[in-house]
Order: C-alpha cells, then structure tokens, then sequence
C-alpha cells in the first residue's frame, strides 16, 4: 500500500494558511503519493478545491486523517485533532516544540513520529526546507505593511505645493531574516529606516539594504572572536543610545528573538516614555512575549499616546504566497525520503535526525527534552 | 634642407598636432589657443639668428623688430595662457 | 649654417618639451603643468641660441629682448581676465609679424636659395603678415577701439583682388628671386593690406574663431620660415601649432554653430560690440557642461518633469556622484510642482538612492543659487521660468519658481524646444549665462558622466 | 477689531483632520490675527493643544466660533455647527458644493461668505492652495497600502529558497494626482503596474513612473485636438481590452473622477465576475458612487470571491500629514488677504472669485448654481 | 641614389596609410578597417618601389615575392585561430631577417658611408638578427615543436657574455667599415645565436610578451635600415612600430603581473608546455572584463551578497543597458539564497530598475549557463560553488548551485579572496576559465562601464 | 641623410606611435602586435631596393632571401591580422 498524505483545514484562531497548495499537491503525486484533503481547505489561501487535481476532498478532518501515513499541518494539533491522526502515522508542521508537554504526550501516546521545522538545523542544504525563514519573511514584510498603514505619516519625503514632507523615521531592532524583510519593506516606501542588532554581521547586511545601522558604540567582540560580556557600564551605554534612537523614530518595528525562549525585551516601558506622540510600535515578537515591556499580544495598546501593536500570526495574512512557501518547504524536506510512493527516512541524515522532535512513543530532540524538563 | 624629409617632419608634425587637439572640451579652446599660440612665439628664436646674422641696418632694424616681437609673442603668450590655466586648479577630492 | 650639436641638441629638446607641453594643456587636469612644460622648451630654446658662434648684434638682440618680452610681460599680467582675448589676439600677430620680418630679412639679403625655399619663405611671409595686420584688427575690435564692422560694398569681391594680387606678387618673387627692393615692399604692403580688409567686417561675436584661424596661420608661417632657416624646433613646433590650431578653429565654429565659410566670407552684421548673439538660445555640448561642472565648487540640480520621462534619475545621481568625489558640492532643488504629481521627484530622485539630506525644497534653496557656479536644469522648464515672477499675463504668474537664472551659468537639459506643462515660452533659456543642451535627458546625462570621468 | 480665527473639533464621521496646524496658527499669528479652538481639535491629528503657542483654547465649538471672523474647517459644516457660525463670518473648507441644497440654503440664510476648496480654479498660481491635490496625494498612498496589505500575496518579486515569488499586478484606473501617487506607492513596493486614464497626457505620465500604460488601442484624439465621440464598436473594444487588464490583474485600484459629477462607472459587475479568485479591488472613487459597479462605499464587499473595497475619507487615515498639507493650502489661500489683523478680499481676483461658494446671502458660484438647478 | 617623385610620392602615402590604419587597430570599432588601410599603404609602397627607374634582378625580385608571400598568405589562412600567435611570431622573425639582411647586403656591398649610418646599420642587423632566431624560437615553442624550456646553467651569463661579443664585434664593424667579410659573417653568426639563446628559456605562457618585445625589435632594425636605406617611409613606418610596440610590451606585461624584466631574465621553469599557471587565480582588468562581455552574444550576471554591500546594483543595471545596446543578450540568474534574506537581490534589481523579465530563478537559467559566452558573478561566492554538488565534506554540500562555471568564460567581481558566508574556499575561481576582477563592485562596475562606452 | 633630421622624424614617429597606442584595451594587444608587425613587413619595400642593386651572386642571394622574408612577414602579418580582427564584427544593435 502506497503512502498517503492527509491535510486537513487549519482550525487556529485566525490561521488562514493552508500545508499543502495544488503545486505541491501534484509533485507528492508525482513522486506515487496518495492525497487527501479536508474539502475548502485551500480556501482561505485562495486555492479552491477544483485547483488540487491530484487530491481526494473528503468532507471532513477524520475522513481526510483517517488511514494516513503523513500529515501535514502548519500549526500544531489541538487535542482533538491529535485524536483523529492515525497511530503511528508521520506528522510534521511548525510544531511549536517548545510550548506544550502535554501536546508531546499526547502525540508520544500514539507513536506518532512528529518533525517540527523550528528544529530545522540551518546549515546549507537545508535552506529550501527552512520554513522559519520563509514565514519570516512574509511576517517582515506585513510589519513594514502594517508600520505604514498605522503611521499617521507619509513614509516618503513628498516635496508639493503645500510644503515639503519629511521623510518618516523607522527603527528596527533584530535584523534577522524579517527584521531585514521589514527594513527592505519600509526602505521600499521611502522611510528613513535605522536599525539595530546585536550580531556582528548584521551591521553590514543591514547596510547592504540602504538602511542605517544604529552604532552603540559598544562592541561586544571580544577575544577570540567570541563575544564578551559587557560591563554594567557599557550595557548602560548601549541602552542609552538605543533610548535616543527609539525616541527619535516616528516607527518603531521590533523582530528580536532568540530561538526557542521568550524575546528579549528592548524597549522598555521608559523608552516608551520618551517616543514621539503618535509614534507606532509594531512588535513582532509579539507571540514569543514581545521585545516591547508594554506589548499585549494580539493587541493595540496605547500607552503614552503610543500605538504599540503586538500582531500574532503575521505571515496568515497574507496567506497565498505563505502558504506557497510553506508547502514547498514541507516538500523540500519529504520528497528525498518519498520513493515510489513509500515513506523512508534516513535516520542517520542530519537535517532528519536535527528536526525530529517525536518518534517511537517518545520525545527524541536533545534540546526540547533539556528546555522541557523532560531529558 | 631636404624637402622630402621636410614633407615628412610636416606630417609627423600636422599629425601630432592634430592627435594632441581631437578630443579636448570646448572650455579649454581659448586656454589652448592661447597656448599654441605662446609656442609658436619660438619664432623669436629665428628672429635672434636673421638678427644675429643682420649686416646692414636695414637688415638690423628689420631684425629688431622681428626679435622684439617675437619675445613679446613668447613672453605675453606664456603669462595670459598662465593666468587662463589658473582656473584649472586642482580641487583637493 | 652647421651649427654646434648642443645648440641642435637644445632646440631638439625644445621642440620636444613643446610637444609635451601641447598635449599637457589639451587636458583639464595637465592643463597647467603643460603651459609650464612649454616655457620651459622655450627658456631651453632661447638660450641655445645665444650660444650659436659668431652671433652678431647681441645688444641690439638683447634690447630687441627686453623690450618686447617686458612689454608684453606686464601687460599681460595686468589685462583683465575679460580682456584676454584680445591680448592672445595682439600676441598671435606679434608672432606672424616677426615670422614676416624674418621673410623679410631673407629678402633684403638676397642669398641665392633652392625655389622650394623660397616658395616656403613667400608663403610664411604672406601669411605671417596677413595674420599680423588681422590679429591687430581683431583686438582693436575686441578692445573696443575700432566700434563698427566696416563692410566694404563688394567685400567679397575686394578680398579676391587682393589676395590675388598678394600671390601673384609672391609668385613673381619666386621667379624672379632675388627680386627688386620694390617688389618686395609692394608684396608687403599688399599682404598687410590684404590682413586688414579681411578682418575689419567681421562681427565681433565671431573674433574668437578668426583670432584661433590667425594663430594656425602663424604656426604655419613660423614652420614655413623654420625651413628657410633650417631650424626643424621652428618646423616642428609651427607645424604642430598649425595643424592643433586648425583643428581648434574648426571645432570653435562648429561649438558656434557657425560653418567656418560663414564666418569668414558672411560676417554677421554686428549691431555695435560683440553682443550680436544675444537673446538666442545657445546650445552647448555634453563635454562642456562636463567641464563647467567639474570645475565649479557649487552645483545645484534643478530636476523636472523632463527627468520622470526620460527615466534619467539614476544617471543624474551617478553624475552627482562623480562631481562629489572630484570636491564639488551639488545640491537637488526640488520644486514643490516640479513634474505631474506631488512628491513626483521625490520618488525618482529615492528610487535612484539620492540621499534625503542632498534634497531641498524652494524654500530651503532659492537663497543658493546666487552662490552656485552652476544651475543644471533637467527636463524642467515651467519651475524655472522667471516671467512667473513678473510677467502678470503669463498663465504661470505668481506661482513661485526656482531662482535657476541667478546662479552663474545655467545650463538646461531638454530635447529640443518644447515648452511645459504651462505651454508657455521660457525667457530663462534666452539669457546670457544660460546654455542649451539638446537631447533626451538620460543619454545626455550618459554622456556629461563620460567626459566627468576622462577629467578625473 | 482684528480678524478673529476660529477653528473646532471636526465632528463628521472618523474625521481625524484638523484645519489648522501648530505652523500655520503661527503664520496666522504673525499676520495679525487672532486664532481660537476648540481644545483637544489637533489630538486625533497628533497635534496637542499645547503645541498650539499662539491660539486660545475654548472648551466647545460655540465658543471657539463666537465671535469669528474667519472659520477653518475640513468637512462641511452640519445644521447644527451652521448655527455656531456668526453671522456675515466667512467660512473656509472643502464644502463638498454640490452635496446639499439644504446647506447652501442655511449658509446664505446667515449670510456666510463661504469658500469651497474643490472650486478652486486649478492655475499655477493657486497649486499652493489646491487642497483636492493634497489631499489626493494622501488619498493614492493610502490606496495603495490598503491594497498592499489586503492582498494575500507579495507585491515584490521574490526569489528564495522555497521557491520564485512572481510580483503582484497591480492596476491602477485613473491617473490622476491619487491615481498616480498609488502608482507610485506599489511601483515602490515591487509590484507590476499598469494604468490607464482616458486623458491623452496621461500615457507619459504613467510612464514616467516606470508604470506600463494600458493601450486601448482606441485613440479619443479628434481634430484640433478635441476628443472626438468614440463609436459604439471603439468603445466596446476599449472596454474589453480594460477588462482583460482587469481580469489579469492581483489588485485593481479605481481612482477615475469627474469633477462635480458621480464616478464613472469603469469595472463592471461583469468585469468582477472575470477578475481573479482572490483579487482586491479598491474603489477610491467610493465616495462619488464608486468606479465599480458592485462597490458599496464604507463597506468591504465580497464578490464572486473578489475582495471590492470601497474606503471612505482616505486622508483621514494619515491626519498628521493630510492636517499639514491642507491647513497650509488654507493658509497659502487667506494670507494674501490678511493685512494687519485685517481680512479684505479683491473679489476681482481670479481665483478668489472662482472659490467663493456663497457671498452675501445667496450662491454664488456658476457651476454650482447651475448643477443644483439655483440659476 | 634620388629617386623619381611619384615613387618617393607614393611612399610617403604608404607611410601616411600605416599610421591611419594603426591608429584604426587601436579601438574595436575601427580595428577591422585599421587593417585594410594599412594594407592598401602597404599595396602602395610596394606598386611604387617597381616604379624605380634602372631595377635589376627583377625576376628574381618577382620570385621571391611570389614565394614568401604566397607561403605566408596560404599558412595565414589556414592556421587554426589557436595557433596564431606563433604564426605572428614567425613572421615577425622573417621581416627581422629581411632586415638583418638588408644590413648585410650593405656590408657585403662594402660602400662607403658616414659613420652614423653605419652605425645604425649595424645595430638594426644586430636586433634584426636577434628577433628573426628569437622569433623561429618563440614560433617552434609554441607550435609545441620544442617542447621543453632550455635553460643553461648560467644563463644570465651567457647572455651577457654573447650580447657583449656581438656589441664589440658590431663596435669593430663600424670603426673598421668598411669591415672584412670574416668580421660581418661572426657577427651575423653570433647576433643570431645570441637569439636563440636568449629566447629558448623563456616559458610559453610568457610567449606573446616576448614576442610583442621581438615586434617592436623589428620594427626598431627596420626603421635603421631605412635610414641606412634613406627611405623615410621605412623609417616612419618602422619606429612607429618600434614605440608602439614598445609601449605594447609594457602594456602587456602589466597586465600579465609580471616586470619585463622578469620575463626576459629569470623566466618561469614551465613544467611542460604553456600550462604552467593552471590552478591560480587569474586576474582581469576591467577593460578585458568589459570587451569580453562588449563582443559576447549572451552574458549571465549572478549577483551575491557582494552587489549588496558595495550597492552595486545601479551601475550594474547601467552596464547591462549599454550591453544590450549594443547587442548582448543580458540575463540575470538570482539564485534562492544568495544575499542574507530572502529576495535580497530582487529588492536591490528592482531598486535599481531592472525589468522582472530580465530576472530568473535557479531552475529557469541553470540550463542556460552552458550557452553564455560570460558568466559575471557579482559579489557571489557560495551560490557558484561547484563543490557543493560534488564535495560531501562542505558545509554547503547538497545546495543547488548556479552553474556558472559551464558559461564559456567566468568573470568574478569581489573584493579579495575573502570568503562567503559558509566560510569555504571556491573552486570555480581557479578553473581555466575564470577570471578575478578585484575591486569594490560599484567601482569596478563603474570602470566596465566606462570602457564598453569607449567601444562604441 | 641629415642626421639631426633624422633624429626629428624618429623622435615624431616614436610620439606618434606612442599616442596611437597609450590606451588601447588588453583584447587589442595581440591584433594590435600583429597588425602592428604587419606594417614593419614594408622592409620588403627596403629588401627590393636593395635586391634590385644587388651585383654579386651573394648579393643577390642575400637578397632574394631578404624579399622572400619580407613578403612573408607583409602577406603573412595582413591575413592573420585580418582573421583576428574579424571577431570584432559589428554586431546590428
Ligand atoms: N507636481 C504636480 O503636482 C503637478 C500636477 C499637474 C501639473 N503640474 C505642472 O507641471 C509643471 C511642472 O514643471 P516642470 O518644470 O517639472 O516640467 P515642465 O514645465 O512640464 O517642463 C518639462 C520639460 O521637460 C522637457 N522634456 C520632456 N521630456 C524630456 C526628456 N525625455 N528628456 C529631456 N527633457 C525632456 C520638455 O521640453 P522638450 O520637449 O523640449 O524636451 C519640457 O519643457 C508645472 O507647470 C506644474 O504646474 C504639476
Ligand atoms: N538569502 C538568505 O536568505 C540567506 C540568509 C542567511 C545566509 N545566507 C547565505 O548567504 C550566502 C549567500 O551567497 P552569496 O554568493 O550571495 O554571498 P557569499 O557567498 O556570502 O559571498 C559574498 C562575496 O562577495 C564578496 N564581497 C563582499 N563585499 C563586496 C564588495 N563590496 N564588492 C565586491 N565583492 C564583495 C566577498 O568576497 P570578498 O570579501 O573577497 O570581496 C564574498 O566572497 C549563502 O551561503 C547563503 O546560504 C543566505
Ligand atoms: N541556513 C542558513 O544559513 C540560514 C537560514 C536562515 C537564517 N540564517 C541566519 O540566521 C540569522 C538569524 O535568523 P532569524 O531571523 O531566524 O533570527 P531570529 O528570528 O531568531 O532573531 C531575529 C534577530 O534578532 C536578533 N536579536 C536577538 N537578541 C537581540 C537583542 N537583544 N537586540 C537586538 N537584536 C537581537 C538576532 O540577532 C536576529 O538577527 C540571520 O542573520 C540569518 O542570516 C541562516
Ligand atoms: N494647477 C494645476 O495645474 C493642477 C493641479 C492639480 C491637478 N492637475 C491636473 O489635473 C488632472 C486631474 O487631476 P485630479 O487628480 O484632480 O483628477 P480627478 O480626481 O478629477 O480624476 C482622476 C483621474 O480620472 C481620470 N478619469 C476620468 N474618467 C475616466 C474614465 N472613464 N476612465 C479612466 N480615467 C478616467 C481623469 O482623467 C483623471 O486623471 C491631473 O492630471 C493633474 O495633472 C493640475
């Protein structure tokens, strides 16, 4: 019996992408894979039923779970939706390892081998499965969207007959794989966009985009070419001079994180004191606690006559071209191990070994077992 | 003097001449006149030997008159063509 | 007359400095250390002579020297800056008379000589005299001594008389040499006669041409009497001044828009001085335009509608760039309706990567203009034209514009004579200190980023 | 007594402008006259009362117009808010002229002198004071930022390890000065634009934009350069060929106007029903009836799965800049009239003269009379 | 010897003709009628020399005409395209010889002449000789006749020693002159010789140095042997060559990083045939980078994070428009990763204006690579490493690649050797046909640019 | 020949030369060597003067060799230049 691969209809709050999109759909059935899918779940996407030619619409998730040997997902399984996966089967999706012990038990108490791809490990080859960075950038480039939309303000410099229009200062802080989509985004529009990171690189590739880097004037590089610890003083130094910058900025967009535990927070409740009335904070960190001591996820807060946005789920707004993404990443990472219609992987390979969080009834991933408590 | 190897030096010359001047902006024409007009002044330098040479005086005053205008061709050619150039001066970058 | 190897030696030292120095100066950037390369051949040259043996006459040389070179010295240090073409003009006819004089003196003496060296020595003389008795006429005109264009009534006509008489004088020197003492004088008179009549209708606007036609002239009598002296310095450097300075004459009248002919043989009936081309457009090359950029210490760029269609942002901003690595401040004047829509500029200019803090608007810079060595207008016209400030009929009265015509030269980038948005004509295009160059915005900013960078 | 300026809160709805900006009140002031407000007025504008140097702040709308002489405003005045007025006072803002009879009716009855915006007679000299341009400017960047972050794709091309995204099509109908700043706005943010505007001069100017013209290859240039009447075959090929375009196209942005009459009506309920699954429409012509058959103004309409927007009062949704723009185009209209704290108008100005809506107890302005049938 | 007009007439248009058609040879565009001009002067020289009144042997003349340029003209033609620079070589020689022999048929001829001229006989017979062995040395090398370098155990010495011998023996002949036979016969012998000895441990990929140094060598013999001739279009056509050929080596030296001096005296121990420099990275210049790409048919631009840190992509997008102005069809292959966050390149290309169609993803242009005369990699590095598809120990092993190293030629723009952001080593910028252009890539775009704009 | 005038020419065609050559691109300087040992292949012009006064059998050996070789560096510069060059055929734009 051929491997058959199930996709049911996401059912998080807000989730409007969807795991697999009719391209892809057609390369797993190229590869002698059997495909079912929960009916109208491309729908939210803009991928309607007829489009998936290769796919088996059933009518709901147990009849499309029911005798699959992989599921794809791109948000983790609520309870009842672990309920309706077949023992055994293969699971993978944007897991959320991290977050949950119970959701690792329940899915350990049905053998199911489940891959999370925040685990993915991020070396060359598997850039094309890495849907950290794919959805990032679609969340960076929302943050832009939204920064400017918000903004009470032209981004660009307008000079017209009723006077000249400054241009909009925006900082960004985290210059990571969204936090450069953002800085592009608003660049793109014509805003002043600064930007800040604590990684060496980032002040040249924030550069190579036209944008500012915000010198601190403290360098972290120590010895060695390791970083140091820096002193109270300079920490003190550092935070002054971002102060400045964020007071400055007309918008302030922030993507720091730090990969699997909570964003660090940078903009304190102070910085927020001193920002422009009006200003607008959009915190991209928002689901992981937000890098801003104010954020409420999910939530327009305003606070000093701030707007502090804190969105959730960026990339499910604009859900065709994530989705997209997102499928040919889970594509990227199967279709080695897919051979005539039979699911094999290999366990020895890295990016295999790197990204699987459960298999056999158990929690396999060193890291998620330490963070966890579970080792 | 060989008129053959004159007719020669003539090309070379009109086709040195002619290589230096053909691409030059039109804001060094007057500059450059000005200059090639200060080198042909080295007529003075003929002038000094029909002068050096002169016997009679008509001869001499012919040759007078010949010296000092070429020293003046010489000499007012190189201080306007100078002071034009000073427009010239190199800008530190 | 075998001379001393080291006097050869110098002159050919000279002659070569000569050439060094020539090539130096058709460049912006050598142009000073040529001229100073040149004098140096010439010191080089000068004082070989002296030590030619047997020299006779050396005080009356000396004094010869002195006066002419002092003389022309100072006055040359003290002429005005605007003044100048006129003096270039007085020394270029110093030159053709002394070239003359020594035609002269070869024929007072009567030595036997081959016919070629004579033919030479007769031409040289020619002329040496013509350009002698012209280049005087061209700065009693440019000095504002002689106010007219004096016309003859058969102009044309009265010059084929006489330059045929001057030949046909010149020929029977050759036939007959050494001829008569009258012969010679007659040949004279009517060769200096012959510089004057041609000169004196020409228009005042036109001088610089003629004068640079009456300096290849010397050059060439200066090479032609080298040969009768047996001096290749003389040859080489008359001969390399007279093809350069035909080339240069050609070139200025093709920069006048103006066939040499015209100039020559249909003067322009000049109404009092040299003013006769005011009130016209007058077109300007890329490399001109290069060249007056890249010597300024300021620019202000006035883009404009112009610019948007021609796409031509990014090479403006390229330009810009080249102009502040060689120390040239350049600043974008934006004007708050320049183009189609609000902030129309403001894209393009962003979409090029001009920076924010290099943009001003109205307000911020039609103080500047006054201090700008030039104003480079791009594809604007409406923004710029200064009747909006007086004209009450114009359509565009009273909308403020851009003070582009008070910067020291202007030069304006459009195709060809369009008028803007408004439909109205453009006075700014018609004043002195502005020049056209015609052309589609992009490929004429193309072209002033090439020459930019042959001058860097 | 000096000129007396009064300027209140706007009350229309989500108005978030104000007529008059902390820079203007101090040109105003500077002219000789004295300025009065209804506090809190900038706020919504991010403008706060104290930044307001030189005007007096009032608790409510009937004190900061008694007794004035001038009245700013943005939106037409309400009944109530024309019973505020003091008689014979003049009154300044987009009147919206040919809306309301009633309106005019209750402004001659108090013999307000009133100056309508949109009458303003477009020549050079009156582009400072030409607030439909200013605002349109804001209004074509909105329109374009509302399409962008609507859209379920990217507006840019993007090439990245999961795959080619192919830029967004993006048409813009009408090119106007809104129509060509969202042109701007999505050319800026990566996408394919194309546009098209019947005005023969509109084809350079869309190109001028690096924007791709849609060329009906219909030519409405008759002789001597009038437009000539299309024939009913050239119009129907015109409107295939746009409705190809439409069809083609990720997001339509409608801006085609007519001064003083209702939006053509360009995209059809036919022309919907070929666009895209998906697709965006948004209707800047809302407000006038709509460019689009199926838009209901205020409202977010879905059609055969197209997303038709229909935005009221875009330059509201960037107060701090529209606020700048228009209260400087009032000031560049009044100042020259405002002479040592004295108001005079030289009514033989041209465009004075084609502002005035209402002078001395009746309508005055030609057109407007005529449309409203007042002759 | 006074020869009629007409032939001294047409000699001096032959010379006329070779300096216009040299000065055509030196710009792409005109080179191709550069040739044909000096070939009509070269018609002209020849056609007037049988005009000489009282020629003897003229059979004979006809014969040896016939014979050597019927054997040059035939083997010209039929050598394939990678075998001509020996036949230049082999030419070069022959017109050395014909100059050494001129020389020698003075000698023999025992006339007298002045001691200059004698002088001057002697020398070019000594370079005339060196170049003709020189030349049939460098030809036989790279014909692959010899196959090794042949290098004496002091070979600097020997050279000395020989140059020496054939100085004093020429020294002898001019103070002698005329000389006895015995004299002229071991000088010719050892001027020969010291040809062979100085070239055969030269390495061939030092070759077309030399050769162009044997060029100018002839060139120099002919120009004194027109003068011991006293036929100046010998001796202007043949210093000509002498300086410009001079010049041509340095220029040609340069940029082969390697002194003349190098060359000539501690020469490259090349292994076996001309291969010597595989496995190094080869630099380029921008004006070779631009010409490359100027007569190309198709050129594939790959840019890397390197575009973006330098903000190429303005200057690029400026010389991929003046490439397809003038023919070139220009892609540019994005690949999925290149930059630091996806779509870096496609936000920067578009910045900078360039067309969507333009761009192409990895799948859509990997095919394409092998037909592209150029592949210009712009600051790229790991995404055009090949060893990621062969070496499993690299960090970036199983990524797909761009396959520019099947373009036909490789030209890479960075910096330095710095790596890219995986931190490994690249073997494409050590394969045969790739070339570095190191520098910044703005500038070095800008520079491109400039030079395509000069091949107009 | 005068020697000094000699001089002169050689020194006007070593500029001359020069200048043709001063900036030419890298991809010229292999055509350009060969057409440039193209025009020196006129030494067949001096072989025949020197053949066509040839009296002694050596002479006249020496000689014809001299033509033989200089025609062969004259034809065989031409076709080889001409070959190389036609690579840069202008392509319609
Ligand atoms: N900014 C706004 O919001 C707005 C809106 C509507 C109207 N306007 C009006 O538009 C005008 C703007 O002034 P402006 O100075 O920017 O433009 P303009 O007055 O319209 O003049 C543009 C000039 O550019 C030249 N041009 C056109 N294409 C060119 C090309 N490809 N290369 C080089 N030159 C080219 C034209 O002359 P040639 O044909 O000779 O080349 C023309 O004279 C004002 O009158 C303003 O009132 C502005
Ligand atoms: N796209 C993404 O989302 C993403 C994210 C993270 C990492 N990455 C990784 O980044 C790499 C991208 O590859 P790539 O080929 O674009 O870049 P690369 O491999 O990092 O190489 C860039 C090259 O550009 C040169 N360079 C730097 N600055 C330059 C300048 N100013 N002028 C000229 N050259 C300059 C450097 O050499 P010199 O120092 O010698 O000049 C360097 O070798 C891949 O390894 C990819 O996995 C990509
Ligand atoms: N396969 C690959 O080679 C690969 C793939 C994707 C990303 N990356 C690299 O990994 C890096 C991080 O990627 P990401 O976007 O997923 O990171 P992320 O989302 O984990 O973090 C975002 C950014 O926040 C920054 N940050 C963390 N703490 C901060 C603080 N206190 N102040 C300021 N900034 C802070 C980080 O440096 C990072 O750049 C990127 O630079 C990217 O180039 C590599
Ligand atoms: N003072 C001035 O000179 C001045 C000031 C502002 C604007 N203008 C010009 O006036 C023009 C119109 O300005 P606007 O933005 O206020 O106009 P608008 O808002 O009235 O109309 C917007 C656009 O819709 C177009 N349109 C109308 N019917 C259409 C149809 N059926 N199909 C397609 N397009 C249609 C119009 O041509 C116009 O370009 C602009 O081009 C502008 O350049 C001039």
């Amino acid at each position: 019996m051929s491997l058959t691969i199930a996709v049911a209809r996401e059912r998080g709050d807000g989730e409007s992408r969807v795991a697999l999109v009719p391209e892809t759909a057609k390369k797993f059935a190229a590869l002698g894979a059997r495909l079912r899918m929960e009916q109208s779940a491309g729908v939210s996407s803009h991928f309607l039923d007829p489009d998936y030619a290769d796919v088996a619409m059933q009518p709901g998730i147990a009849e499309a779970y029911a005798g699959a040997g992989l599921v794809l997902r791109v948000t983790p399984p609520s309870t009842a939706e672990i309920d309706a996966l077949p023992e055994g089967s293969v699971l993978i999706g944007l897991l959320k390892p991290y977050e949950s012990k119970e959701r690792l038990a329940a899915l350990n108490a049905k053998k199911i081998t489940a891959f999370a791809l925040e685990l993915l490990p991020r070396i060359s080859r598997a850039q094309s499965m890495d849907a950290l960075s794919s959805q990032g950038a679609c969340a960076g480039y929302q943050c832009g969207l939204i920064a400017a939309a918000r903004c009470t303000k032209f981004f660009p410099m307008l000079t017209t007959a009723a006077g000249t229009i400054r241009p909009a200062r925006v900082l960004v802080i985290g210059a990571g794989v969204a936090g450069l989509q953002a800085i592009a985004t608003c660049k793109r529009l014509g805003a002043m966009v600064e930007a800040y990171d604590v990684r060496a690189a980032a002040r040249e590739q924030i550069e190579s985009l036209g944008a500012k880097f915000v010198d601190t004037g403290v360098s972290a590089d120590g010895a060695g070419g390791y970083a140091r610890e820096l002193t109270a003083d300079e920490k003190a130094a550092q935070a002054e001079k971002l102060a400045r910058a964020v007071a400055a900025a007309d918008v302030v967009i922030t993507t720091a994180a730090i990969p699997g535990k909570k964003a660090p927070v940078i903009v304190t409740r102070d910085m927020v004191g001193r920002m422009k009335y009006g200003a607008i904070l959009v915190d991209m960190a928002a689901e992981s606690g937000g890098n801003c001591e104010l954020t409420q996820p999910g939530e327009h807060v305003i606070a000093n006559d701030v707007n502090i946005h804190g969105p959730l789920n960026l990339p499910s707004r604009m859900p065709t071209h994530a989705s997209e993404l997102y499928a040919k990443n889970l594509y990227n990472f199967l279709s080695p191990w897919i051979r005539d219609g039979e699911l094999a992987f290999d366990w020895a390979d890295e990016v295999v070994a790197g990204t699987v969080l459960c298999r056999d009834g158990a929690t396999v991933h060193p890291t998620v077992k330490q963070v966890l408590g579970e080792a | 003097m060989d008129g053959l190897l004159a007719l020669y030096i003539f090309m070379l010359a009109a086709f040195t001449g002619y290589e230096i001047i053909a691409k030059v902006p039109v804001i060094l024409h007057t500059p450059l006149m000005s200059g090639s007009n200060f080198i042909h002044g080295v007529v003075v330098v003929g002038a000094m030997i029909a002068l050096g040479s002169a016997e009679t005086p008509l001869e001499q005053a012919i040759g007078f008159f010949a010296v000092a205008l070429g020293a003046a061709n010489a000499a007012g050619g190189y201080v306007v063509t100078e002071r034009m150039l000073a427009m010239f001066k190199k800008k530190e970058g | 007359m075998s001379l001393p190897t080291y006097v050869q030696g110098a002159w050919f030292g000279g002659a070569l400095l000569f050439i060094f120095g020539l090539k130096g100066m058709s460049s912006p950037a050598s142009a000073r250390k040529g001229i100073v390369v040149a004098g140096y051949g010439m010191l080089l040259a000068i004082a070989a002579t002296f030590l030619i043996p047997g020299l006779k006459n050396l005080a009356l040389m000396l004094a010869a020297l002195a006066v002419g070179g002092a003389a022309a010295w100072i006055s040359g240090k003290k002429v005005k800056m605007t003044d100048m073409p006129q003096m270039v003009a007085i020394y270029n006819g110093m030159g053709g008379g002394a070239a003359a004089a020594i035609a002269a003196i070869e024929f007072a003496r009567g030595d036997a000589h081959s016919t070629v060296t004579t033919l030479l020595a007769v031409v040289g003389a020619l002329i040496g005299a013509v350009s002698f008795t012209g280049s005087c006429v061209a700065w009693a005109k440019l000095q504002g001594v002689l106010k007219k264009a004096h016309r003859l009534p058969a102009q044309n006509a009265v010059n084929v008389v006489l330059a045929a008489i001057s030949i046909g004088l010149g020929a029977a020197m050759v036939a007959l040499a050494p001829a008569q003492p009258e012969l010679i004088l007659g040949f004279f008179v009517i060769a200096l006669v012959l510089g004057l009549i041609v000169t004196l209708p020409i228009g005042g606007a036109d001088m610089p041409v003629v004068i640079s036609l009456f300096n290849a002239f010397t050059g060439l009598a200066v090479g032609f009497e080298g040969y009768v002296l047996g001096n290749p310095a003389l040859i080489i450097a008359g001969i390399v001044v007279g093809a350069a300075g035909t080339l240069l004459t050609q070139l200025m009248a093709k920069a006048m828009n103006r066939p040499l002919s015209n100039i020559l043989f249909t003067p322009m009936v000049a109404a009092g001085g040299g003013e006769a081309i005011s009130g016209t457009m007058k077109e300007v090359g890329a490399i001109d335009a290069a060249a007056m950029m890249r010597y300024a210490s300021k620019v202000v760029i006035v883009p404009g509608y112009g610019m948007a269609v021609a796409h031509a942002q990014h090479k403006v901003w390229e330009m810009t760039e080249i102009l502040e690595e060689a120390g040239v401040e350049v600043k974008f004047a934006i004007h708050p309706v320049a183009g189609r829509m609000p902030g129309h500029m403001n894209v393009l200019l962003a979409e090029a990567g001009v920076p924010y803090d290099k943009i001003f608007d109205l307000e911020e810079i039609n103080g500047e203009f006054g201090q700008a060595d030039v104003a480079l207008v791009i594809g604007a016209n409406d923004v710029v034209n200064p009747s909006a400030r007086t004209d009450k009929s114009s359509p565009i009265y009273g909308m403020p514009i851009l003070n582009a015509d008070l910067a020291q030269n202007v030069i304006v980038i459009k195709r060809g004579k369009g008028t803007g948005y408004s439909g109205v004509e453009n006075a700014l295009f018609y004043t002195d200190n502005c020049r056209m160059l015609y052309g589609d915005a992009q490929p004429m900013a193309g072209e002033i980023i090439q020459h930019l960078k042959s001058m860097a």
